[in-house]
């Protein structure tokens, strides 16, 4: 199968459904060509679509939530970008009270079928504004969706499921997958919210991991599985909904669980996983449940103290390791 | 007084409309009052008698396609745009009939059907939206025009400035109603922003904007439907501060100390609905006895919607968990 | 001891602390008198200490509390109030971005001393807009304190120290404790972060809860203890710093956790709670942890639909039943 | 061009100075362009050749203890304030040594002693911390005043009205200088705001606005130096737009395609140090001579930055934990 990168697999997600669907429109910050958005995931469109689909905002994330808001409950399908996760805290009156209620509120009423693109995640000494993983916040949120793909292939299938939904979706993806690769079909697919990929089957341990953690799961994998030991690596793909029983059979499988997220621990989505693996699979663990996420400190500049910060696969199997060995 | 000259842009038909719904917010109004009093409804309501020539002047201009956005102060509006009182009631009760089936409230109305798209808690919530609702007419290519009411609280916000701006941009048909009853919630304007002048501030973002005499239904009528007109036919935003008065406090319950009793009497004295009732009788377009007869009628029809709402099925307690999501239960199934 | 409502043990907090230290002062809207705040904490503050000590603001949620983290971060101590905690929405970006930020990314170099007094939860028919409970976001985000009292004893104490300590703290009150009385001394006391009270011992089941569900487990513990099941009411006090200790040890005495609070259960604090007690304390736990928290959906309005998603003593006691019998 | 005026209100020495420092912020920037295309520093780096005059004039008219925030584009902006090289390249370096110990990078260079409330990577987000600076100074009853620096693009932020509206209602002594180099990112100030005058829309807040050259950096300081004289007697704010120009691209690796040649290449013309470097040899004020020797005490405090920042220890990684709280581990455990 041809191997396309993640950028590329997403712009053709928004091409695709562009093509198929006149109501779908972008919008967002310097996302029109020659610029093409801070990671050039738009990069292209406007000269196919026109500034009249693809339309260019001022630095106005509330205004123009606010604008993708009102264009959703009255007919249209609009694709939003916050250019950082960090920056949706502009925004989060529109995203929380609104988007993610209005259905709700209206008694089922309005449906909101809106996108919120965006990418968070650490790697580049972006620093303390620039590089947070703020998925929790949306993942508490009732009312929202929200997907993290891993892949171009899931990058591409999830967008354009999420376009299709008429529910409001936050959709992360993550700075450094842009430049990944990936096989990714010709032929047109779409992957369902709510279904988790066994991305490696194993037998010792669960690792169920998201987004950039699940490329440091599998090669943790790599590294353990030269020890002898096997891991199954989980991507749920979606956070919520949320496909419990993938997890839940994987467990009773491996009879051990670690979950890894690149957002701080402390509240994080793993802790929800942990809450509810240790109830519905608590005579079939061996062990406490680990979560390997970045300590709770905002991303620090300099490369070698993010680093140290940020998860990778040493951190993922040592844990394992020791799990496996039975030392925690 | 030019009260004796017969408007020629309204006709008998409209100005009696006019009226009767002016007469059947404030009945609204009084009506939920009472019953919050008595403890038959909950939540938090927030009353608009004294604004009523605002909603109603504005949406004689509207065509049952266009749309709006309210605040937590919503009554007046969603009724003047078609709400009908007994769904209301029956939401105000939190029974099934309502029109968010119970879910909403006071501060959630919405009738999309009718292109109400709904009251909201958040104040300035409905300013950023609005831009959207303007965006979408221009691109399905309708003539439609959407009106976004908010209160001169509001216009502190940062949401203001951006709706504002957006709406500057992209010469969307959206209108641009400030209520400025001249209290945020206990605060006067003139501590929500220094001796502001809103319609110039509209201008600087070269939105005609306008203040009109928010007592007078059919002066607002007027500035609405320049402004409707405009939009219509691509002349993108306008802005209208209608100044007007809460005859009351922020929310039943509150005793609205920071309001002077000389302002509340003079304001009293403006009342919108006993100045159209005298323009009426002046031109002869209504009767003692038609007034009347429409007073009992306006009556009934709220005494009825009560009781529509108090004989409605009141939801099951395990409807709080529907309409989470389209395609999903609560707990994130498929359905 | 003298008994006072919680509303009036804060209003104490805040009057002692602003004759204590002239570098405290409030911010918010309504705040000053006749109104004096939406649930008249503030009230009869601004005839003692003035209109420039108990500022009232425009609406505008993110300009006040930038005006707290600019005053803050030069020497003053502001203590900002959002009438309801749907409303930090407004305000994200000042409140994630920069207070709680600023610490760390200036170095050490900034402090920023302030607290954002707010209350949240339902029980008054007031809807998706002004009942959430948001603590979540804030226990997440790195950078801030957490606070969320259950009594007008904590309410004071803890209130005092947020104000005394130097970095940012989210201070949650609830809306239906305000009018709750209880025992505060005379004397002044603070109460330290991090430290939690047992609110009462018990044996059988630990349950940690947090503001309002604090009261409900009190009185869960009363239905129980007349069937003879004796539970052991654990309240943070804060949530983070969390004191761990005091519930690790509960939870060995015990053997069963049940943790409660209003917030939707969803990627709640009880799912961290749930994920440390089942790492630390995992060969003590005789049954799996449970949580008694809202459905993860808005706030519903109808009466009967929103008692229907708050938790209360029968669904505490329902769930501590069956743990203890050992149905779970 | 009355070049040849002599100004009375600068002195030879600050106008020299002023000069030097400009040249430091381009050799700054320069330089730190040519460590990050060689890999030796990373992050992002929002540079700022072009417009020197405006942090430089501004800060001409400043007091060591007044206050300033900037924006991701703030190199110029702290350098003017005070900032030292050494420190800053030590902080781009990511080490121990650096105005942030290596934990804030280029986007959060923060320097409290002098004043320099930090850099920072939101857009608008110096902004309300300003009315808060602001009143501070107020409540304090010192006579300082704080500016606020931020780009075009910012106004289209809710922030941006908010803090406008405090800063008018309180009265406090704040400068806000806009630097408008014509684009957001990418975007054009046009797509910002519809044909908007920056100052004129400030006059409707009651803050006298002005727009100046901001390629001219005596101009501008007159402009702040009254602005400043205002504020430190309780005259309140004013607002500056100083018409500018970013020579490069939006960061270092932006090829800004979307910034037409012939404007590059006209802006470049206006280069206001070359303009300054005229007038103090016009004036009398600075021999070739002189001017290569300041050239070349720039480029070695340059160097010696660099080599400073080379040779300062690097953190130990664990130091990432540090600093979350005054009172707290970042675990929570008091210290
Ligand atoms: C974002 C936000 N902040 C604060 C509130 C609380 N609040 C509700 S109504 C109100 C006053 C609004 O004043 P205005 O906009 O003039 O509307 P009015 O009440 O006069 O109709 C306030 C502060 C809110 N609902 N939303
Ligand atoms: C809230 C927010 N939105 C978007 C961005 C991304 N961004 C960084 S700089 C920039 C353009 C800012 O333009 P302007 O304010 O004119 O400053 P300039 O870059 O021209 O100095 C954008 C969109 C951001 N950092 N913060
Ligand atoms: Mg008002
Ligand atoms: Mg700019």
């Amino acid at each position: 199968m041809r191997e396309i990168s993640y950028r590329d697999a997403l712009k053709e997600a928004l091409k695709e459904e562009m093509e198929r669907d006149e109501r779908v429109f972008l919008l967002g910050e310097d996302i029109a060509d020659p610029f093409g958005s801070a990671y050039k995931v738009t990069l292209g469109l406007s000269p196919i679509f026109g500034t009249d689909r693809v339309i260019q905002t001022p630095i106005s994330e509330q205004g123009f939530t606010g604008a993708a808001v009102g264009a959703a409950i009255t007919g249209l399908r609009p694709v939003v970008e916050y250019m950082y996760i960090d920056f949706t805290t502009m925004a989060m009156d529109q995203i929380a009270n609104q988007a993610a209620k209005f259905h709700y509120m209206s008694g089922g009423q309005a449906q909101v079928p809106m996108v919120m693109r965006t990418q968070g995640g650490p790697g580049r000494s972006s620093a303390a504004q620039h590089a947070q993983s703020l998925e929790a916040w949306f993942h508490h949120l009732p009312g929202l969706l929200v997907a993290m793909p891993a892949t171009p292939h899931d990058a591409k299938g999830l967008l354009k499921t999420a376009i299709r939904l008429d529910d409001p979706v936050m959709f992360v993806e993550q700075k450094l997958l842009y430049n990944t690769t990936g096989p990714v079909p010709e032929e047109e697919y779409t992957i369902p919210f709510g279904l988790a990929d066994v991305k490696r089957e194993g037998t010792d341990c669960t690792v169920v991991a998201t987004s950039m953690a699940v490329l440091k799961a599998l090669k943790a994998a790599d590294l353990l599985a030269a020890e002898g030991i096997s891991i199954e690596v989980v991507d749920p793909r979606t956070l919520f909904p949320l496909d419990m029983e993938t997890i839940v059979e994987s467990v009773k499988k491996t009879s051990r669980l670690v979950v890894s997220h690149e957002a701080p621990e402390r509240g994080g989505f793993a802790a929800e996983v942990v809450a509810q693996v240790s109830d519905r699979a608590f005579d079939y663990l061996d062990a406490p449940i680990q979560r390997v996420c970045a300590p709770s400190v905002p991303p620090p500049f300099a490369r070698n103290m993010e680093d140290y910060v940020m998860i990778d696969e040493h951190k993922i199997a040592d844990r394992v390791r020791k799990l496996v060995q039975g030392e925690i | 007084m030019n009260d004796r000259k017969i408007p020629e842009d309204l006709t008998k038909d409209q100005l009696l409309a006019m009226y009767r719904r002016m007469r059947l917010i404030r009945g609204f109004e009084d009506t939920a009052q009472r019953l919050f009093e008595n403890g038959e409804i909950g939540g938090f309501l927030h009353l608009s008698q004294g604004q009523e020539a605002v909603p109603v002047g504005t949406c004689t201009a509207l065509r049952p396609d266009d749309y709006i956005t309210s605040t937590h102060r919503g009554h007046g509006d969603v009724l003047a745009k078609g709400c009908e009182p007994k769904y209301m009631f029956a939401e105000l009760y939190g029974r099934t009939t309502g029109y968010c089936k119970g879910k909403g409230g006071s501060m959630h109305i919405a009738d999309f059907s009718q292109g109400i798209i709904g009251a909201n808690g958040i104040v300035s919530g409905g300013l950023p939206i609005i831009t959207g609702v303007g965006l979408s007419i221009k691109m399905r290519g309708t003539d439609q025009v959407a009106v976004c009411f908010f209160g001169d609280g509001a216009t502190a916000e940062g949401g203001f400035h951006e709706a504002l701006n957006l709406a500057s941009l992209w010469q969307i048909p959206v209108i641009f109603v400030c209520q400025n009853n001249l209290y945020g919630l206990s605060q006067p304007f003139s501590e929500t922003a220094y001796d502001c002048d809103l319609a110039q501030r509209a201008r600087t973002y070269h939105i005609p904007g306008e203040c009109v005499d928010g007592m007078d239904a059919i002066a607002v009528y007027r500035s609405v439907k320049e402004a409707v007109d405009r939009a219509r036919s691509g002349g993108g935003p306008t802005f209208i501060e209608a100044k007007t008065y809460r005859f009351l406090g922020h929310y039943v319950g509150d005793p609205a100390l920071y309001m002077p009793p000389e302002e509340r009497k003079a304001w009293r004295e403006k009342d919108a609905i006993a100045k159209l009732g005298t323009q009426l009788r002046a031109w002869d377009y209504l009767t003692e006895e038609e007034d009347e007869a429409m007073a009992a009628s306006v009556q009934a029809e709220l005494e009825q919607g009560v009781e529509y709402a108090r004989s409605s099925p009141i939801p099951a307690p395990e409807e709080a968990l529907d309409d989470v999501y389209v395609h999903f239960d609560y707990a994130g199934n498929p359905r």
